[in-house]
């Protein structure tokens, strides 16, 4: 872009927002579809995508692979750039819920479709509970004690030789239904998605935001932000649970390796290239690396240098995020001025 | 010495400076006075470059968009695309407004980062003259710059800045939170520094009435446009300056 | 979190009793005492590290002091988690500004509002029902000298210059609806004109009931409002009483000043 | 006996791991998740140059190093420059980078246990009866030498200074001179140089593998943070702590508990002390 | 014709990847070479795909080497899946899987776990498609290494056991079953197992307790390369014990003595089946070794390497003889397969799909424990196939 002399560029809102009362005052269909549109294509892509792929059942499945770690990226992006935790540890969240789900499921025999939204629920608060004594660290020591709790919790389940030690828990119940499958990761994503931009923007979302900037003025309006912190932490952690809890049921399988570190570090990825802090470019981080990384798999070895490659590639050339310049190319449109 | 014209600085869409016009000779306090978000911090950060530097990482950061325009030039050289190292070494130092010291060196440690620029002898002696503007440093160089207390802060920050090696010492807002004892010294020193140190210095503030006395020269800005200009005596007598920088 | 009415008592609404701290070898407070009565506006002044912002930690709950007694009233806040306290009605504000960075002006308001204090009491001027919380946020602001219609509410905080910061420091105390306000250099970074806007209003707030302890080293404005202060050197209380009168002493005027020359000139 | 000799030999060997990473860190703060990757580049480079152009071991990590220096440097310049500030996209990228090296080196051949350096000197002696090689010694020795050099350096020196106010706040660096970029690069270069001087000294102890890089960057990672940010000592007294709880648990409650023993005291040193050993950090950010 | 293709979940960046690809690779370019195989009345190819699974790797989550498997079978139509997955988790985790997609799979490297056999046995009829043609570890152990050290206690008079393991499941169990059973059998063993996580670089504690508890024979359980490690530190060290490898990854390679620069001399290897290192058991062993040793420029490397090279043979004779692709038929064909192979007779216990083990090469898969001398794998068990006799260190002898 040549630099004009006299001139600047300028950006201008392209949608008139305004808020009033809570609710965006809305102009015209054209204005409806402005705000719609891109809600309404990601809503519907998602939900089309398996019927478009149902002639390459391994991409379906690629896409519940996606929606998992997708379900990892929002928990990581919430809890780390609206509450100031960034955890490392999303292993651990994995790891509990995969546990949970398919001991209820092998051990009592309980139908998945109760295992899931129990591991959901129960996984949160044991997450919660582990985390607890460390809600007072701040930063970098945080995301290292995270970072531990999922190494840790590897090695005592094979030092122990519980659960089935490194073995796993064998004979967890598949989807029955090709449907389910696939219906069902998709749909947890949308929804929670949904129910997070909700809560952010609510006003608890906004204290939360205010933990994150300044936990000290946050004490001095008489929150206790240790309170806080929980609720976030529940909140991410049982996102995580989730995401085990689908991941073992799709396995068939869940084991010590559900705590690998890839759980931790690849949802992080994906925040950074679909754009920290907006929820919906970890998903569309997600999107992108998942596949291409399935795509490179042909390369073999090579496969992963090519993967950091790209990786890289995305963080340099759009530090942003993706998601966050599309959101300004989008709303807003530049043009010349004179100063 | 140091001459900036037509300085404009947009924040986005926002207009924060318009069209200042500035100079400083051999020897000379500058006085910039205005209210809040007159664009003084502005003012001094597009002095001192870092302003550049703000831009750059507005943009890394996909961010609003800086824009710059005017010249500025120092002892007959145009620095307005010098990075803020460039401009230092030259001897171009700002102490920044709010108290932006490292808060995990102590106290001297924090002087002594502050001379990377000097040479060994000019430090030592720099450091003796800072503890003899502020002997309450003295009392405390092993604590850590981040505990200390407000005051001592902005008198370490302004100390750091001097070891530099200053030729033009960019002072921000440097009376905030100082006891009213230390501000008086402080204008004191300003006038010493400059006479003793061949320092030229700018000084931005809003609280004119301690700083008024010692300068050669001022603006008034407001809104980002230098709206009345003159010396000191002019400024004094000027019924509008003097009713919104002394009270009543 | 429901609190049991405080026994109507009738001593004093804060009462520091030798208070001590020490950090690693640095007395910053030592046996400080005092007694802030309702409805007062209490200055604290002295020299740079005097132990000014200390002492406002220590009543606060950000530190724990290491010996004493506070009381708030008639009950005794020492070692008490910092957002028990403010949710008791004891709010401050910070000398190094402490705002909401990421958030638009009037949201960083929204925070304070959100808790169960002012939840419990509607926020500043509330009539015990918290309406909805934005235009709370913006009423408080404009209060406070931030113009409604301007952009500047809405503007981003990390935006904002120093004077309105300061305002917005005070704003989120107030939307607490607070019984006792400490103001750690309030005034410090305001104009003069910024300045005449102040003053009556912390003179309003006292006239609402609220109490102030205000932390200044801008003398003249202080003075003009408060009717008692205490003076701090080295982390000792050295005098205490009418502002004319504490000037008057020598120790206060050997520490403050140190020479006459500077006396003269404040 | 054994347990002090090998715990004091422990200890040093994961306070070289994590010097590199701790002088990076503690005056960038940049997180350089590619520490481990740098640690196996040298020593394959090392053991490349001396197979190939078979130069004596002196030449061929001295080319090691330099060519580690000048990856570091570049990884700075090209890629970690455009993230600065962002840390969690510091990490990515970092961690990418290192992903890439070290992948990158299984898929050129490095893989299985074939890939070894000779220790610089052969041979055992028995230390108050227990049996201790040369090398081990030696790693003791230039473990200490290198921790005081780089303590030297950070504290007196102008250019340590300079990194360490630059790591603090940037802006304020930038005031008084500090080519903050330039000083990045510089830390960069020197934090590889130190992975992989620790490579050269300790590979020769085991062998070339790439998984010893993802290993030694946890390592460096937990001695870094255990220690407190940006403290020399800290770190220092975080490898004792670390390694001598390793050492203590394989021989009481066996080898099979070591990582469980060690992830532990890792995590009750932290909620103990919220900000490491020798840190000040919360402190710091809770002082208002 | 079309070819038939084998899918290869292998993690090839790890020897027990990467020999099953090399073996497999020989064999199937031999049988193409040699006009393919005859399915029905027309004569197809084989085609290899291999993904890799990294599923050796540690830290990388067993989902990968799931999707891995499902890529072949999905994506790239693989027929059959011989040789992985490795680890045993991931070979355990994607058994549902192909057992929900109907693919017959020969698990041929890496894998050891009794688990796996017994599985297949529990539920025969959901499992009948998956067979493994690799040893086992029960019969590791008490079919060849007690035996073998057995012999060795008697031959040299050593009776005082140290053992020293890797943190992983099936290390634990055989360390732990080695120790009950040498106990009963009347050796001493010196303490509980001394465990090192994977990737541990530094063995000398467990070595110096070794030596202070007058140890003679180290029992090593180890398939990470660090190993090698362990035994120049023994070496170093001069500590008064053989080692002897159940499994021992390091030292199963050609390379190790270059990694070692020879202190691994005397160290004994368990390479689980004949072929492996070379020797004579049936007239096809050495065919196979010295059609390796010219193919890849090493002699057969890890434990998968001859039988996953038959694995290859027995999938073809089974197709031949069930003259279809069709997956009931084949498992069917399988379940009789009776091959004279390169580490002896090949054939599947009908309820676990278990290849038959034997000390004789005659009556089923032979096993083999090597020692290194000047050197050399010399095979020394079991008897039938041996080329040579154990060795004892210099200081070992008084
Ligand atoms: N990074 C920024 N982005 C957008 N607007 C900004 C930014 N920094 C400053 N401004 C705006 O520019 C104007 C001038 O601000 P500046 O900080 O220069 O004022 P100031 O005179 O220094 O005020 P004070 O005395 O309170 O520090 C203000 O209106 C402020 O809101
Ligand atoms: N956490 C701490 N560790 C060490 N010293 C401290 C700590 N906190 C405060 N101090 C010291 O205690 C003294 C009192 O500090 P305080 O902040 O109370 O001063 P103050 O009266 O508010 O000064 P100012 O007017 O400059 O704001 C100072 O000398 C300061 O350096
Ligand atoms: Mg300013
Ligand atoms: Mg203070």
């Amino acid at each position: 872009m040549a630099k004009r002399a006299n001139q600047r560029k300028e950006r201008i809102d392209r949608g008139i927002k305004v808020r009033a009362d809570g609710v965006y005052a809305i102009s015209s269909w054209q204005e409806i579809g402005f705000l719609v549109g891109p809600r309404l294509t990601l809503i519907l892509g998602l939900l089309l995508l398996p019927l478009v792929l149902t002639t390459a059942p391994y991409w379906q499945s690629v896409l519940g692979i996606v929606c998992i770690y997708s379900l990892l990226a929002v928990s990581f992006d919430f809890l780390a750039h609206y509450v100031g935790l960034v955890s490392l540890g999303g292993a651990f969240f994995v790891g509990v819920g995969a546990y949970i789900s398919s001991l209820l499921n092998v051990e009592l025999g309980l139908p998945l479709f109760v295992t899931i939204p129990l591991a959901t629920v129960f996984g949160g608060a044991f997450c919660t509970l582990c985390f607890w004594p460390c809600l007072p660290l701040r930063g970098v020591y945080f995301a290292i004690v995270s970072l531990m709790f999922p190494l840790l919790a590897a090695r005592v389940i094979e030092a122990l030789d519980i659960f089935g030690g490194t073995d796993g828990v064998l004979g967890v119940e598949g989807f029955s239904s090709s449907f389910a499958e696939h219906y069902l990761p998709i749909a947890s994503v949308l929804v929670l998605l949904f129910f997070l931009r909700r809560l952010v923007n609510e006003d608890l979302g906004l204290v939360l935001r205010g933990v994150k900037d300044n936990d000290q003025a946050v004490k001095a309006s008489g929150i206790n932000i240790n309170h806080l912190k929980a609720l976030a932490v529940f909140i991410s952690s049982s996102l995580g649970c989730l995401a085990g809890a689908l991941l073992c049921h799709v396995n068939m399988w869940a084991g010590l390796s559900q705590f690998a570190l890839d759980f931790s570090i690849l949802p992080i990825a994906a925040t950074v290239v679909g754009g920290s802090g907006t929820l919906v470019g970890p998903v569309l981080g997600c999107l992108i690396l998942v596949p291409v990384s399935e795509l490179l798999r042909d390369f073999g070895t090579l496969r992963i240098v090519a993967y950091a490659v790209i990786l890289t590639g995305f963080i340099v050339f759009k530090s942003e995020g993706l998601m966050t310049y599309a959101a300004r190319k989008y709303n807003q449109f530049e043009r010349w001025v004179d100063i | 010495m140091f001459e900036a014209n037509g300085l404009m600085v947009f924040y986005e869409n926002m207009l924060a400076l318009n069209n200042v016009s500035l100079a400083c000779g051999n020897e000379q306090i500058i006085g910039v006075f205005g209210a809040n978000s007159a664009g003084k911090s502005t003012l001094m950060y597009t002095l001192a470059g870092i302003m550049l530097d703000i831009r750059k990482k507005e943009q890394m950061a996909g961010g609003e968009r800086i824009t710059l325009r005017g010249e500025i030039s120092f002892q007959g050289e145009r620095v307005e695309d010098a990075k803020p190292s460039v401009r230092a070494k030259a001897g171009i130092i700002l102490c920044p407004e709010r108290r932006r010291i490292f808060p995990e060196s102590s106290v001297l440690e924090n002087l002594e980062i502050g001379s990377y620029l000097a040479t060994r002898e000019q430090a030592e002696e720099t450091l003796e003259y800072v503890f003899e503007i502020f002997p309450a440093l003295k009392a405390i160089t092993r604590r850590l710059g981040g505990f200390l207390s407000g005051g001592e802060q902005q008198m370490l920050a302004i100390g750091r800045a001097l070891m530099a090696q200053p030729k033009l010492l960019l002072l921000d807002e440097p009376l905030l939170g100082l006891s009213p004892a230390i501000q008086y010294l402080l204008a004191k020193s300003i006038k010493e520094i400059k006479e003793q140190r061949k320092t030229s210095v700018i000084v931005a503030e809003q609280y004119a009435r301690p700083i008024m006395p010692i300068i050669d020269h001022g603006y008034i800005l407001e809104n980002g446009s230098a709206v009345v200009e003159g010396g000191r005596r002019e400024l004094m007598d000027n019924p509008d300056v003097k009713n919104a920088y002394f009270g009543t | 979190m429901n609190f049991k009415k405080p026994k109507p008592n009738n001593g004093p609404l804060l009462k520091v009793s030798d208070v001590s701290k020490t950090f690693g070898g640095v007395q910053a407070l030592s046996n400080v005492s005092f007694n802030l009565e309702k409805g007062q506006i209490m200055g604290v002044i002295g020299p740079n590290g005097s132990g000014k912002t200390t002492l406002v930690n220590a009543i606060t709950g950000f530190i724990r002091a290491d010996s004493g007694a506070i009381e708030y009233q008639g009950r005794n806040i020492l070692g008490m988690a910092p957002h028990k306290i403010a949710d008791l009605g004891l709010t401050r504000t910070f000398q190094v500004m402490r705002p909401y960075y990421s958030l638009p002006a009037y949201k960083n308001l929204i925070i304070p509002l959100f808790s169960p204090r002012a939840r419990r009491t509607g926020g500043w001027r509330g009539g015990g029902k918290l309406g909805d919380r934005d235009t709370v946020a913006v009423d408080i602001l404009e209060e406070i000298g931030f113009e409604r219609d301007s952009y500047v509410p809405y503007k981003s905080a990390s935006s904002l210059p120093t004077g309105y910061l300061k305002r917005l420091e005070l704003a989120r105390c107030l939307a607490l609806r607070p019984e006792v306000v400490i103001c750690d250099e309030v005034f410090s970074g305001l104009s003069m004109s910024e300045m005449a806007s102040m003053l009556p209003l912390m003179e309003r707030l006292q006239m609402e009931g609220i109490t102030l302890i205000m932390v200044e080293h801008r003398l003249r404005e202080l003075f003009r409002l408060a009717t008692r202060v205490i003076v701090l050197n080295f982390g000792r209380k050295i005098a205490e009483g009418v502002p004319d009168e504490v000037m008057e002493e020598p120790e206060v005027k050997e520490a403050y000043f140190g020479s006459e020359e500077v006396f003269s000139y404040v | 006996m054994d347990i002090i000799i090998y715990g004091i030999i422990n200890s040093v060997t994961l306070a070289l791991m994590a010097l590199g990473f701790t002088l990076v860190y503690g005056v960038s703060r940049l997180p350089n998740f590619a520490h481990g990757a740098l640690y196996v580049l040298t020593g394959f480079l090392a053991w490349f140059f001396i197979n190939q152009f078979t130069v004596n071991y002196f030449l061929a990590g001295l080319g090691a190093l330099l060519i580690t220096g000048v990856v570091g440097a570049l990884m700075y310049h090209l890629i970690l420059v455009r993230v600065r500030g962002m840390a969690i996209s510091e990490i990515i990228a970092s961690y990418a980078i290192g992903l890439a090296i070290l992948e990158g080196l299984r898929y050129g051949g490095l893989k299985g246990g074939t890939y070894v350096l000779r220790p610089f000197v052969d041979g055992s002696t028995s230390i108050l009866g227990v049996p201790v090689d040369y090398q081990r010694i030696l790693v003791v020795v230039l473990g200490a030498l290198l921790v005081g050099m780089l303590w030297f350096f950070v504290n007196k020196t102008r250019l340590g200074l300079a990194l360490k106010g630059m790591a603090q706040d940037e802006r304020a660096a930038l005031t008084l001179g500090i080519d903050s970029d330039r000083m990045a690069v510089v830390s960069m270069a020197l934090g590889s140089v130190f992975a992989g001087l620790a490579a050269l000294v300790l590979m020769p102890l085991g062998n070339i593998a790439v998984e010893a890089g993802y290993h030694v960057l946890i390592m460096a990672v937990a001695v870094c943070i255990v220690g407190g940010l940006g403290s020399w000592t800290g770190a220092v007294f975080a490898a004792f702590i670390i390694g001598f709880a390793q050492i203590l648990t394989d021989v009481i409650l066996g080898a099979h508990f070591q990582v469980v023993v060690a992830l532990i005291a890792i995590i009750i040193t932290l909620i103990l002390r919220p900000s490491g050993l020798f840190g000040r950090q919360k402190e710091l950010e809770e002082r208002v | 014709a079309d070819p038939i293709v084998l899918g290869c979940p292998l993690s090839t960046a790890f020897l027990y990847g990467w020999d099953a690809e090399r073996a497999i690779k020989l064999a199937v370019e031999e049988i193409n070479k040699a006009g393919g195989v005859q399915v029905g009345k027309e004569k197809r190819p084989f085609k290899v795909e291999v993904i890799d699974t990294r599923d050796l790797e540690p830290g990388v989550p067993v989902s990968e080497a799931l999707l891995g498997v499902k890529k072949l079978i999905l994506q790239k139509n693989a027929d059959f899946i011989l040789g992985g997955p490795i680890r045993s988790e991931a070979a355990l985790a994607a058994m549902p899987l192909l057992a929900k997609e109907k693919k017959v799979s020969i698990l041929s490297s890496g894998t050891l776990t009794p688990k796996y056999h017994k599985t297949v046995a529990k539920s025969p009829e959901k499992y009948k498609y998956l067979f493994r043609i690799s040893g086992e570890a029960v019969w590791m152990v008490t079919g060849e290494i007690i035996p073998c050290l057995m012999d060795l206690g008697k031959r040299f008079n050593l009776n005082r056991l140290f053992i020293m393991i890797q943190d992983v499941g099936h290390a634990r169990a055989g360390g732990g079953i080695i120790a009950k059973i040498m106990k009963k059998k009347g050796w001493t063993v010196l303490g509980d197992p001394v465990v090192y996580p994977t990737g541990a670089t530094d063995f000398s504690m467990g070595l110096l307790k070794a030596k202070r508890e007058k140890a003679q024979v180290i029992l090593i359980w180890m398939d990470m390369p660090e190993t090698s490690i362990l035994l120049k530190q023994w070496n170093d060290m001069k500590i008064p014990a053989l080692p002897f490898g159940s499994i021992i990854a390091a030292a199963e390679q050609p390379g190790f003595w270059k990694a070692t620069e020879g202190k691994g001399e005397y160290c004994l290897a368990n390479v689980v089946n004949a072929g492996n290192a070379p020797c004579e058991a049936t007239p096809w062993t050495m065919k196979f070794v010295k059609a390796y040793e010219k193919k890849w420029g090493v002699e057969p490397e890890g434990y998968g390497s001859s039988s996953s090279y038959m694995a290859v043979y027995a999938l073809k004779d089974a197709i031949e003889r069930a003259g279809s692709l069709d997956s009931d038929k084949v498992a069917d064909a399988l379940k009789k397969i009776d091959l004279m192979g390169v580490y002896g007779r090949v054939r599947f216990d009908p309820k676990s799909n278990q290849v038959i083990p034997s000390l004789d090469p005659k009556e089923g898969a032979v096993g083999t424990i090597f020692q290194w001398q000047g050197g050399k794998r010399v095979v020394v068990f079991p008897p039938k196939i041996a080329t040579g006799e154990i060795k004892l260190p210099p200081w070992m002898k008084k």
